[in-house]
């Protein structure tokens, strides 16, 4: 039977593989999916310890974290759309203006 | 009767909603000319936030007489009674309309659009309250999201303007990393103590030894919350997007954000997680002797003002993180107080210091460059004077109010006679040997050098800009000269606070 | 045992294409590897006897809003050409895996140890656990205040949207 | 009897002793007077009066000159009778006070009278010396002040009023002798002269502190009383700085370098402080503390070594100077070098006889040497002169009997005080410093008769007028002749010495235990040295025509160059201290010490410059930054607290 | 027991020098005349202040007013006879400062009046606190007009100049602060209660530990640097010479004499027995310094920083004579701060002349000055010898008091410091035979004259000197009762905390 520790790890693996491609990737796009594969990381593991304590307020965060992401997501698109309307490029890496 | 009365915890956060909302419709509905409106109701209804504010906090008196079970009911998952919570609503929603009243001037001066710009403050607003009364993880986290939320489109608010855009991106990606691990901290918290409540949390480890899990818990949290008061080595968003950021935001940023945030992490390590204290604490002192030296190495090599104000603001969290580092279970102490009093100085001092630069860097943000103000004092003598004043009451220089708010951190932190601190206090004071250099050479510049010729064709200066100056300037001289204890409440207002609570009871 | 094998699936399809996702050059195929791990998670919900939340998931997060991305993407209409040039991801990829290694390993061992000493097999529960009414109980009762102010949340999405996507006047 | 004699003398000075303190204030009075009335007039290219200025300046003195008198006849006739007047508090510390007080014993009593009589006439002759001078008021004003120093020298009763009339004394010495300050290397003298001083002041202050904490004591009878209770080792420090102080003063070697040049201040000038009084205030300050030397029989004879090499070598020296008044600074010094032989020798009356006639006729030498400067507008080349006997009678025979005098020819004043300081060296057994005295004894008959025969003899030289001396000349030179010729008969040798005898209260009774055969034979000697030195002189000199050759050889070369002295400090301590000021601050405070500063704010500015570096701008950096400080904070608490999280 | 008189002494110019500075320039000459109109008042009230103090030890006048309770912060004011001739001091130069600025200083008068009444208030505050925070509160208020004063009217290398004395300053002034809340809390874990009072702190036994030593540094530093003591003298001849002469002459003349007093004061009395432990250190320095600035003034080819290293010079003979902590030193310390006061202020006065007419204080390019300028001469010279301390003039008084009292713990100290007799000569009289004497060398067309303002700020000046030395009672008749009262409360500690280590 797997157990809450195999569920964390498969949520901790999740988590770093997102944050991988968060560093890794000069992809914009890419970038805020890995965000999102983050924040589903955690939900697995509320969701989890839910499970394991027997009580239903991680499902209810789940929920939130949904919200939350949804309206992270809507930022980040317009932000995407601002971006590559003013400077034509989905690299990261184009974006270093002000540095020092 | 009574059952509303339940609502008044609530009044605040609900009106700065209600107002957010309202200025998003005025916006529709109020024809183009007329927009400056929108202005002068956003003000009306900032100065009304800060009256229900009061007068919420003064009816909680009746709260505390409503039975038990109703009283849950009114305080479930957020808290404004006490006045740790007034101190900084009132604090927030002066740093907000400051920043109004700046914008008005700036938005106008930049052709840009009011509406969403205002309701996004009030949003921000409120989620900054929600912040500091949370009293759970969760409802804490919503409001913190909602803050940065609002802050990064205020940060990108110049679509057309590419670092705006710039900084937005910064700013809103980092953050949302950052925001990621907090909550996968506040996730690991969870499965530990089976509850995210702060009371719950805080019994919890009263009798529970924290665990690995909690612990990982624990320094993601820190972590989360170390990015959004823009500690090293989580701070390299803030001078990116500092800069970038409309001269009022910036400003917005380095007060009211920074505030909200230290409450938060003032209440957590103070309340929940001030049993781990011995777990913590190193880290925080690792964090703050980094932030401060790094702020100082980084502060001192920019010639972009604003930078260096980002700088200067990390330096600033390095201090307050030390404060934060001597918050203890210890019945007497007043690091709390030495805290809150320290952040009232800085936000203080630094609105101020945006209200001028607001002012000074002209249409389109063109002056930026330290060097620009030279020679500022001999046209501007009343802004270089309230410009210089910040300054030394940044560097500590008595009898300004940022003397004795490093004054009483110190010796709160020195009070514990803990040699880490102690260390850190001697640190902190070496750092901030480091930091008279940037903070007079911008004296300098103003007062000593030839003047830059900008100067010369003067623009008039607002009246709101003049009124601002001078109330900062004039707090930042009398904090000094008469400093008070900011334990619990604002005994400044307690002689008009009582004379409200005549008149309303 | 059935519930392992199940377990194992999902993680594993959860995992690989995770991986696929940040590998991916295009971001539509990476998307849509994306809509694949929140599906395999959405079934460990479902293991994890989180129905509402399964459903939710696959509702809002795989339909909506990854739905909405797609559209942004192809309402982009980036050429490949214009894509940011990213020689050997793969092999990026796995180094910041490795970088990030020791991390994870610590993560994982604070796992291990916090339940070193207690059993982590799941202990039998209520059968409405998880359901929307039960769900919904919690929702409205202990957690109406921070139901309400996630609506400010989304409006503040929307706001914000409107003014950094607005055609200005 | 002795009771009644006790309260005639308490009487009187109750009645009459601020009128001690009235001698030493009068010239301060005059000094004030001049000071405010050359101010007043600066402006005014002419200045004051000359005839205002001349006889308030020389009122003053002359006023303290009879008062002093008044006091002194007193004394003469009342035996034991010592003045003493506490004028007022000076300075009152927790642990002391020290007062304005003047005493007057027979030593300060003496010293008082003849400083106010030579101080007097020389005031006389300056009028005429000074006429037309711009600086006349300026110039009376110092002389005066100069006097009020030195009574206040001499007069104090206690140490610390004796330094400050000493410091005083330094001060006009220094402004006189730059008096005419246009001229650098007149200038020059005055701050080489004071610092030299300085040098021996040092040492002086140093004395007067340790004898401070040594005793409890600034006074003389303080001191006195308790000095018995102090180590050798205590007592010898105090009299070897004691003695630098008098070095300094009294110009002996090795600081005597600066009273040669301090002649280039007005003559009468260096008649009356670089002859008569100041120079030797070191042998009073010796004298005065002779209870400490007498129970320091090492420093002592360090003084006794001291004052004869001086003695000696300066008397050299002034075998090859052409300037008259170099030669008179020389042999200056070389008389002040027998009066420390004297005080070192135990000799103290002795030492004060030789100052006492010294005064007189080297004030006469001085001022005879003036008057031919005078004269000859300001020539001081003895090779330009020649043939001044006729055309300057008067002077010619002030001149002739003070060389005599010098020269220990008797009857005259330096025959007598000279020899009694031989003798005493002879009856201390201190054969070999007799030799050296007795052999100085016969090169200043031979320099003072080559200036005589260079000066009077022969033919005129020179190509300027000679003018003759006006009166107001002629009156001092004559008195001090007098005083040169007659002031050796207060000493006669053996049982008539009165002037041993009087000041035997103050310094201690000395008495040669010499039989007469041997004094008689000793004077014969010391008489046929000067005589020989005389005849040597005027074999050479009394025709002496240019050109003049100078001597050559090593040993001439050494006398040119005064033993190299000057050179010696010159190259090895002034300049190297000048070099070390120039540039070593450059080093230190520049280079090393806002070097290292700069250094710091450059270590400080490259670190944030390397850290600006790493804030380069991208995001993704950013974003590595913050994932790996998450996880260094999480190693460091892991580590710290839960290693066992590391174990596997 | 309160008395107003300090208060008011220390208020008076802090109040009207800020509200004259916020006046427009149009008020200048009305600013101007206001604040001369208030610093001769402060002067008169000083002086009415000397009449009233005892002549004992301990304070007088005190004022003691609670400011901020919950720390136990206390506005607590008094006098004694150290304190009084400080203030007397600083009256008196403020006075004579704005007298010889009235024309010296063209370029917005008006603003540089208030800022020094400020600065007055700053330095009178200082002398008279005896609360840490109230002390440190003036201290640093004296720092902010001198670096406006330096920063607005100075030299052509103003800029890095005042940075270097600022941040020098500062530094030391922010250790002291850190210092003084590390003595704060070390009285907190011994009794429960905050207090900074110095009547109180003194009384607190320290054991005597490494840590108590740093401690002891930390307090001396800000005090240090001010004097300053070699090596923390760099920023000295930069500041002397770049700042308006006037605004040297007060540095010089009155700030330096708070880093002395603040030694005396505060310091050695917290820690005396760290004191004694680190005498030597601190006597070796300050001989160093004697030396040190001694002979570089000998080579200096500038009026101003010869003066200025002079000066060093000086003032580490006064420190010499504070770190050896006995009453004749210190009353000659006490004495020689005046002393330098007026000597050396007197001769910044009279450089800032040559500076004005001349244009230049370059000695190779001046020479033969008493020629055409004999009064000037006069003056010159008669403070010079003020300032090597010839008898009967102020200088001796202190230089003597000092090398006794110094004598009295170490000869071998004494015999050190005494070579300041000799070089002091040296390069003082070395300027003046090139300065003044010699054949005249002047740039052309330039003629030096005292103007009659100058000369009325100036006279007082040199009467002092004289008087001072001359007639000692007036001053020392206060100081001697103080400077015993300080010591004997030294000793009792010293005494207290050998008991207390004997138990331990």
């Amino acid at each position: 039977m797997p157990g809450l520790i195999h569920y964390l790890t498969v949520s901790a693996l999740l988590f770093f593989i997102g944050m991988a491609g968060f560093i890794a990737r000069k992809n914009i796009f890419i970038m805020f999916l890995s965000v999102e594969l983050m924040l589903n990381a955690i939900n697995l593991s509320f969701i989890a310890f839910s499970r394991h304590l027997n009580q239903l307020d991680g499902h209810i965060f789940v929920f939130f974290v949904i919200a939350i992401a949804a309206s992270e997501a809507a930022i980040s698109l317009a932000l995407v759309i601002l971006l590559y309307k003013n400077r034509q490029t989905l690299n990261v890496d184009d974006f270093n203006e002000m540095k020092g | 009767m009574d059952k509303l009365m339940l609502f008044i915890p609530y009044l605040p956060l609900a009106l700065a909603i209600l107002f957010g909302i309202s200025q998003l419709l005025m916006q529709v509905f109020i024809p183009a000319q007329n927009r400056r409106w929108l202005t002068y109701i956003a003000l009306l209804e900032m100065s009304a936030l800060s009256l229900v504010t009061i007068l919420a906090y003064l009816s909680r008196a009746q709260i505390k007489d409503m039975p038990p079970g109703m009283q849950n009911v009114a305080l479930a998952n957020y808290q404004f009674l006490d006045g740790f919570a007034l101190f900084f609503y009132l604090l927030l929603i002066a740093a907000s309309f400051v920043t109004l009243l700046i914008s008005a001037h700036y938005l106008e001066r930049e052709n840009m659009p009011r509406g969403e710009y205002y309701s996004l403050i009030f949003f921000a607003l409120a989620g900054m309250m929600v912040l500091v009364s949370a009293q759970h993880l969760m409802t804490l986290f919503i409001g913190l999201e909602i803050m940065s939320m609002s802050t990064y489109i205020l940060v990108g608010y110049q679509r057309e303007n590419p670092r705006s855009n710039e900084a937005a991106f910064k700013y809103f990606m980092l953050g949302s990393l950052a925001s990621a691990l907090l909550l996968y901290g506040i996730a690991l918290t969870y499965g530990v103590v089976g509850s995210l409540d702060m009371s719950a949390i805080q019994s919890f480890y009263q009798t529970h030894p924290i665990g690995p899990l909690g612990s990982m818990g624990l320094i993601l949290i820190l972590a989360g919350l170390g990015f959004k008061v823009g500690a090293v080595p989580f701070h390299t968003w803030t001078p990116d997007a500092y800069q970038g950021a409309p001269m009022p935001i910036t400003g917005f940023m380095a007060t009211a954000v920074k505030a909200a945030v230290f409450a938060l992490l003032i209440k957590l390590l103070g309340e929940p997680f001030v049993i781990l204290r011995a777990y913590w604490v190193e880290l925080i002192v690792l964090l703050s002797a980094l932030t401060m030296i790094t702020g100082n190495l980084l502060a001192l090599v920019q010639t972009n003002i604003k930078r260096m104000l980002a700088y200067s603001s990390i330096v600033h969290t390095g201090y307050l993180l030390m404060g934060v580092s001597a918050l203890s279970i210890q019945p007497d102490s007043q690091i709390r107080s030495a805290l809150l009093y320290y952040l009232f100085i800085y936000v203080i001092s630094t609105l101020g210091v945006f209200v001028a630069l607001t002012h000074l860097s002209g249409r389109g943000e063109k002056i930026q460059e330290i060097e620009d103000f030279s020679g500022l004092a001999t046209d501007y003598p009343f802004t270089a004077a309230a410009l210089a004043l910040f300054m030394f009451s940044f560097i500590g220089v008595p009898p300004l109010g940022g003397f004795f708010a490093k004054y009483f951190l110190f010796s709160e932190v020195l009070r514990l006679q803990d040699p880490l601190l102690q260390g850190l206090a001697i640190f902190a004071i070496l750092n901030s040997i480091l930091s008279i250099a940037y903070y007079l050479r911008l004296v300098v510049t103003i007062y000593f050098k030839p003047v830059n010729a900008i100067w010369k064709q003067a623009e008039s200066r607002p009246v709101s800009i003049s009124f601002l100056l001078l109330v900062t300037g004039l707090i930042t001289i009398w904090t000094g000269f008469a400093p008070f204890n900011l334990l619990g409440i604002i005994p400044g207002l307690t002689p008009l606070i009582n004379w409200l609570q005549a008149i309303v009871v | 045992m059935e519930t392992s094998i199940y377990f194992f699936i999902l993680a594993t399809l959860a995992v690989v294409s995770g991986l696929i996702t940040i590998t991916r050059s295009h971001p539509l195929s990476a998307t849509l590897s994306l809509v694949v791990t929140l599906i395999a998670v959405a079934g460990l919900y479902a293991l994890l006897s989180a129905d509402f939340l399964f459903v939710i998931q696959i509702l809002v997060y795989a339909g909506a809003i990854l739905a909405l991305m797609v559209f942004v993407i192809m309402l982009l209409n980036v050429s490949p050409q214009e894509m940011p040039p990213e020689p050997g991801i793969k092999t990026r990829v796995a180094l910041t895996l490795l970088f990030l290694s020791p991390f994870f390993f610590l993560v994982e061992r604070a796992i291990m140890l916090q339940y070193r000493s207690q059993s982590t097999d799941f202990l039998p529960i209520s059968t409405d656990f998880g359901t929307i009414q039960a769900v919904g109980q919690l929702l409205y009762r202990d957690y109406y205040f921070s139901f309400e102010i996630i609506s400010v949340l989304l409006l503040v999405a929307l706001v914000g949207v409107v003014a950094l996507a607005k055609r200005r006047a | 009897m002795h009771t009644e004699h006790a309260t005639t003398t308490l009487a009187i000075s109750l009645q009459s002793n601020w009128l001690l303190s009235m001698v030493v204030l009068l010239p301060f009075l005059g000094a004030l007077l001049l000071g405010l009335l050359t101010l007043s007039q600066v402006k005014n290219e002419q200045g004051p009066s000359e005839k205002l200025v001349g006889l308030l300046g020389t009122a003053f003195p002359a006023l303290a000159a009879i008062l002093a008198l008044f006091l002194f006849a007193q004394q003469l006739s009342q035996g034991e009778l010592v003045w003493h007047h506490t004028l007022a508090s000076w300075l009152e510390t927790s642990r002391f006070s020290i007062d304005f007080a003047f005493m007057m014993d027979h030593l300060s009593g003496l010293m008082a009278v003849m400083i106010t009589f030579i101080g007097t006439l020389i005031h006389i002759f300056s009028i005429a010396y000074m006429h037309g001078d711009r600086g006349f008021a300026r110039y009376f004003t110092y002389l005066n002040l100069f006097l009020g120093s030195m009574l206040l020298l001499i007069l104090s009763d206690n140490l610390v009023g004796l330094f400050m009339g000493w410091e005083g004394v330094g001060v006009c010495s220094f402004l006189l002798i730059g008096f005419w300050f246009d001229d650098p290397a007149k200038a020059g003298a005055g701050t080489k002269a004071f610092v030299v001083n300085r040098i021996g002041d040092f040492g002086f202050i140093l004395g007067i502190i340790f004898l401070f904490w040594n005793t409890q004591h600034f006074d003389y009878t303080g001191i006195q009383s308790a000095i018995q209770n102090l180590s050798p080792t205590q007592i010898n420090t105090i009299a070897f700085l004691l003695l630098v102080g008098a070095l300094g003063k009294s110009a002996q070697i090795p600081l005597h370098v600066w009273l040669p040049d301090a002649m280039a201040g007005p003559t009468p000038v260096s008649a009356l402080i670089h002859a008569a009084t100041m120079v030797t205030a070191g042998v009073y300050l010796i004298a005065r503390m002779h209870f400490l030397y007498e129970l320091s029989p090492s420093v002592s004879m360090l003084i006794v070594l001291i004052g004869s090499l001086t003695a000696f070598v300066a008397a050299t020296i002034a075998l090859v100077q052409t300037d008259i008044k170099k030669v008179l600074a020389y042999s200056t010094v070389s008389q002040l070098g027998y009066m420390f032989m004297g005080v070192g020798a135990g000799a103290y009356a002795a030492g004060i006889f030789h100052v006492f006639t010294h005064a007189f006729f080297k004030a006469a030498l001085f001022l005879g040497a003036g008057a031919v400067i005078h004269c000859l507008h300001h020539e001081q080349s003895l090779l330009k002169m020649g043939g001044l006997r006729k055309k300057m009678p008067v002077t010619h025979a002030v001149m002739l009997i003070s060389c005599l005098a010098i020269a220990g020819i008797p009857p005259l004043a330096g025959f007598f005080s000279k020899d009694e300081i031989l003798l005493a060296l002879w009856d201390k057994g201190l054969f070999v410093f007799w030799t050296l005295g007795l052999l100085t004894a016969g090169l200043t008959a031979f320099y003072m008769f080559r200036l005589y025969y260079l000066t009077f003899a022969g033919d005129y030289r020179g190509e300027s007028e000679v003018s003759t001396e006006p009166f107001l000349m002629k009156l001092p030179l004559g008195l001090l002749a007098i005083g040169a010729a007659l002031a050796g008969l207060l000493g006669l040798p053996g049982s008539y010495n009165w002037i041993s005898g009087w000041l035997a209260p103050a310094v201690g009774a000395h008495h040669p235990t010499a039989s007469p055969t041997v004094m008689g034979g000793l004077m014969l000697i010391s008489v046929a040295f000067a005589g020989v030195g005389i005849g040597i002189a005027r074999s050479r000199y009394k025709n002496f025509a240019l050109p003049y050759t100078a001597p050559t050889g090593p040993l001439a070369n050494m006398l040119q160059n005064k033993y190299g002295f000057d050179l010696l400090y010159e190259n090895v301590i002034v300049e190297p201290l000048r070099k070390l000021g120039r540039f070593g601050w450059t080093i230190a405070d520049r280079l090393l010490i806002d070097g290292a500063i700069t250094a710091g704010t450059w270590v400080y500015r490259v670190l944030g410059l390397s850290l600006k570096q790493l804030q380069f701008g991208n995001l993704r950096a950013y974003a590595h930054y913050l994932i790996f400080g998450v996880f260094m904070l999480a190693y460091l608490y892991f580590m710290r607290h839960m290693p066992e999280v590391f174990r596997l | 027991m309160n008395s107003y008189l300090l208060s008011l002494l220390i208020f008076l110019p802090l109040l009207t020098g800020a509200v004259l500075l916020t006046l427009p320039r149009r008020f200048t000459a009305f600013a101007k005349g206001a604040a001369l109109v208030i610093a001769s008042l402060e002067f008169l009230l000083s002086l009415w202040l000397w009449v009233q103090v005892q002549p004992q030890g301990g304070y007088q006048l005190v004022q003691k007013l609670s400011w901020i309770p919950f720390m136990n912060i206390n506005y607590h004011v008094g006098i004694d006879g150290i304190s009084l001739f400080l203030v007397l001091l600083t009256t008196l130069f403020t006075l004579l400062a704005l007298v010889y600025a009235w024309h010296q200083i063209e370029n917005n008068g008006g603003r540089f009046f208030s800022l020094v009444l400020l600065l007055e208030a700053g330095m009178l505050g200082t002398v008279l606190a005896l609360d840490l925070v109230v002390f440190y509160l003036f201290w640093e208020l004296m720092l902010i007009p001198m670096f406006f004063m330096i920063g607005i009217w100075g030299g052509a290398r103003r800029i890095p100049t005042v940075t270097k004395f600022v941040i020098y300053t500062m530094s030391g002034s922010l250790v002291l602060l850190i210092s003084i809340l590390f003595l704060g809390s070390a009285y907190h874990s011994q009794t429960g209660n905050w207090s900074f009072d110095l009547t109180i702190l003194t009384q607190l036994q320290l054991p005597v530990s490494p840590l108590v030593d740093l401690l002891f540094f930390g307090f001396a530093l800000a005090f240090l640097i001010k004097l300053p003591l070699f090596p923390l003298h760099t920023w000295l001849p930069d500041t002397y010479t770049e700042a308006p002469p006037v605004v040297t002459f007060l540095l010089a003349g009155v700030m330096a004499k708070m880093g002395v007093y603040g030694l005396i004061r505060i310091t050695i009395p917290l820690f005396p027995g760290a004191m004694e432990r680190w005498s030597i250190l601190l006597s070796t320095l300050a001989i160093i310094g004697i030396v040190y600035g001694a002979i570089v003034a000998l080579g200096q080819i500038e009026l101003k920083r010869l003066i200025a290293y002079s000066s060093l010079s000086h003032m580490s003979l006064i420190a010499l004579g504070v770190f050896n902590w006995n009453p004749t030193s210190l009353e000659g310390v006490v004495y020689h701060m005046l002393n330098h006061a007026v000597a050396t202020g007197a001769l910044f006065l009279l450089i800032g002349i040559v500076e004005k007419k001349y244009g230049t204080t370059q000695i190779k390019e001046l020479g033969g000055v008493a020629k055409q300028a004999p009064v000037f001469a006069a003056l010159f010279l008669l403070m010079s010898f003020a300032s090597i301390g010839v008898p009967g003039l102020n200088g001796f008084v202190g230089e003597f008091l000092i090398l006794l009292g110094v004598a009295s713990s170490s000869a071998s100290l004494a015999i050190l410091a005494a070579l300041t007799l000799i070089l002091s000569a040296a390069y003082m009289l070395w300027l003046t035979q090139r300065f003044l004497f010699g054949a005249l060398n002047v740039p052309a067309g330039r003629l030096l004259s005292i103007e009659r303002l100058q000369m009325a700020s100036l006279i007082p000046l040199c009467l002092l000197a004289i008087l001072m030395g001359l007639y000692t009672r007036p001053f020392m008749q206060y100081i001697g009762p103080a400077v015993q009262d300080v010591i004997s409360r030294n000793q009792t500690q010293l005494q207290a905390q050998a008991e207390g280590d004997h138990h331990g």
